[in-house]
């Protein structure tokens, strides 16, 4: 489906009046942007849960998802700033939306860094935990810092209700290689949350009966 | 009178198991003597105890919410920029702090009060921090290891003071590798995590 | 609107001069994918024989 | 309450390296920074504010370091728990402590360097105030940064506090830029109040709760 949505988008769809044809780089950049604030989100929720239900399964999926959200805002901000050299003429900006976009990069380096320096896991689990809800404040920054500075980037060009101000022919690749890549994004969370809940249980019988 | 009964204790550290559903119970003007290896639990057993620590399954009851506590852990907490008065300074107020004061007499300490604590030895460090526990007024001493490093005529002065808080109805637990001279219940934890 | 943009593959490639920015985004982001992939699966191996190895001795 | 606040400032006034250490480090930037550019070519007052909101990052984030390590360190957070049961107000009170006897002197030095720089005398007030008000989000921010990262060195502590402290400085840019074009300081800084009021109130909440995590 990513595939699809690449192709489509990088084969087919005609060029943009003003960006050329760089702007084919929206079918990562966008989608690789929104997954990366929508995992935060996931995360922030799983650490609620398990601050507040004491869940050891969400803490699991914290720590997988982190390095997947660290990934992918790499990829995020890596591509943006590739895409800004032949459209801004800079690679990058002291623009609020990039800022917060690296500091979304720094939470998710930091919560990877806070879990991995503890000896005692469910401590980390915890602290981890509590530093997810705070960061999680960010999110809503990185939003408005678009309405509160002005700024290069473009408002949002997709809307949910109704009018978009981008022709079908570049929506609907965009559209499925969101759904693509959040796809390849879920199955890789799998896999990686897999490995480490069987590394985190692996005295439980469950595990051996499974192995 | 009961002071504390523990209940089916189990805790567990990465999935590693401390001990395992452990019950004893605590009593006013009885000694609790806490055996075992090194690694056996005694202090994690200790700091359940006292609530810092949470099990990983049983409960805790407390029979007594204004129970006195006077706590030695494995930290000294002195501050060891601060000189030994200024500690005791810091942390007692009014009658406690002669107690105190009497105790660095008694301990032998009189002589470096005004020097930085970082320059005292061990034992002296040590001397410092039992006396944060002994000058407080408590109902419950816990201590761990309270006689390491403590040369013979001071572990006497300890003993003593114990065996005299223990006729007044206190209640003590403490861990030691020494046999303290004191009538105590001993309980093992065996030589190492099973 | 399925006509592609490009009419040959050396178009495809340059891209009016901004081929080399998009190519070498595509490479880069799927070669992280696949690399994060490739190391999850190794992951998961690793787990599963050092479970297995523990199993076994005990 | 009180008891607290004046053990704190007892320990701080005594670990000399803890509160002067920091005031040094923004002396030195403050002076470093002119003499290391040819002054001529620069008009220096327009930009010499964004060096002091960033010395006073920097210092912010040294007076903050360690700020709980010693008490975790020597027990007496242990001790403290047994008696409180909760560290709201030992850390309400240790950053109320901080912001008193470092932040407050942080932000005179500040504000006394901006004067010096061609910046109006009477607006020297206005930006004294805004330093003691970031200061007091700053230390806020960072003393959680501290607790989460107990002993674990200043990496993890400028990993999760930075992210937090980068909308103080920016708010603070603002704040400035509004002084220097005299346009809607007064809604800038109540702001500031507001948002000061708000962190100070609920961080040492979360940071109590970091720190049970850690005598855990």
């Amino acid at each position: 489906m990513l595939l699809l949505g690449w192709i489509w988008g990088l084969l087919f769809a005609p060029q943009d009046a003003v960006q050329g044809n760089s702007y084919r780089i929206i079918f990562l950049h966008v989608p690789s942007v929104i997954f990366a604030e929508l995992i935060y989100f996931f995360m922030a929720v799983c650490a609620l849960m398990h601050l507040v239900w004491r869940v050891k399964l969400a803490a699991y999926l914290i720590k997988s998802a982190a390095p997947i959200g660290a990934m992918i805002t790499f990829i995020g901000l890596f591509s943006g700033s590739i895409w800004g050299i032949p459209t801004w003429g800079t690679w990058w900006q002291w623009d609020a939306r990039i800022t917060s976009t690296l500091i979304l990069f720094i939470m998710y380096l930091g919560v990877l860094t806070l879990h991995g320096s503890f000896s005692n896991l469910e401590k980390a689990d915890r602290l981890m935990s509590i530093l997810v809800i705070i960061g999680v404040v960010n999110i809503p920054i990185i939003k408005k810092s678009v309405d509160w500075w002005s700024t290069l980037h473009q408002p949002a060009s997709i809307s949910v209700s109704g009018s978009s101000s981008i022709d079908p022919s570049m929506l609907y690749p965009l559209l499925i290689s969101i759904i693509g890549l959040g796809f390849t994004l879920i199955s890789l969370g799998i896999l990686s949350s897999r490995s480490y809940i069987l590394s985190r249980e692996k005295n439980k019988k469950w595990v051996l009966m499974h192995v | 009178m009961k002071l504390f009964s523990v209940q089916n204790i189990t805790y567990s550290i990465n999935e590693n198991k401390l001990f395992h559903n452990l019950s004893f119970e605590i009593n006013s003007g009885e000694g609790l003597h806490i055996k075992g290896g090194n690694g056996s639990g005694k202090s994690t057993l200790l700091r359940i105890i006292l609530g810092i620590t949470s099990p990983s399954k049983g409960l805790i009851q407390s029979y007594d919410q204004d129970l006195k506590i006077s706590y030695l852990g494995h930290k000294n907490a002195i501050k060891n920029y601060l000189t030994p008065i200024e500690n005791l300074e810091l942390l007692f107020s009014g009658d406690d702090l002669n107690v105190a004061f009497e105790w660095l007499n008694k301990f032998g300490l009189s002589h470096v009060q005004d020097e930085l604590t970082a320059s005292l030895s061990f034992g002296q460090q040590k001397k410092l921090a039992l006396i944060r526990v002994l000058a407080q007024s408590s109902d419950l001493l816990i201590l761990d290891e309270p006689f390491v490093g403590l040369d013979q005529a001071t572990a006497d002065q300890l003993n003593s003071f114990l065996a005299q808080k223990i006729s007044q109805n206190a209640g003590l637990i403490l861990t030691s590798h020494i046999t303290p001279m004191i009538d105590c219940a001993v309980l093992d934890l065996g030589a190492k995590n099973a | 609107m399925f006509n592609s943009e490009f009419k040959n593959l050396n178009e495809l490639l340059e891209m009016g001069g901004h081929g080399i920015y998009v190519w070498s985004v595509y490479l880069i982001g799927i070669s992280i994918i696949a690399i994060s992939f490739l190391v999850a699966k190794k992951r998961i191996k690793a787990v599963q024989r050092k479970i297995k190895f523990k199993n076994a001795s005990s | 309450m009180l008891s607290f606040i004046k053990a704190e400032s007892f320990k701080l006034s005594k670990k000399l390296k803890s509160w002067l250490g920091p005031l040094l480090v923004m002396v030195l930037v403050l002076i470093a920074f002119p003499l290391s550019i040819d002054i001529s070519q620069y008009d220096l007052d327009k930009f010499y504010f964004s060096i002091i909101i960033v010395s006073l990052l920097m210092t912010a984030f040294v007076a903050t370091e360690g700020m709980f390590e010693e008490d975790f360190e020597d027990g007496s957070l242990e001790q403290e728990f047994l008696k409180e049961k909760d560290f709201y107000k030992l850390v309400i009170s240790k950053i109320f402590v901080y912001v008193c006897l470092i932040g407050i002197p942080i932000a005179f030095i500040g504000a006394l360097f901006s004067f010096a720089n061609g910046v109006a005398v009477d607006s020297f007030g206005k930006v004294f105030l805004l330093l003691i008000l970031s200061n007091l989000l700053l230390f806020n921010l960072f003393a959680f940064g501290n607790a989460l990262s107990i002993n674990k060195g200043a990496m993890l502590g400028v990993l999760s506090s930075l992210p937090l402290a980068l909308p103080v400085i920016i708010l603070l840019g603002r704040a400035i830029r509004s002084i220097q074009y005299e346009d809607g300081f007064f809604a800038v800084t109540t702001l500031m109040v507001g948002i000061g009021l708000m962190v100070s109130a609920i961080m040492p909440l979360i940071i109590s709760v970091a720190l049970k995590t850690h005598i855990d």
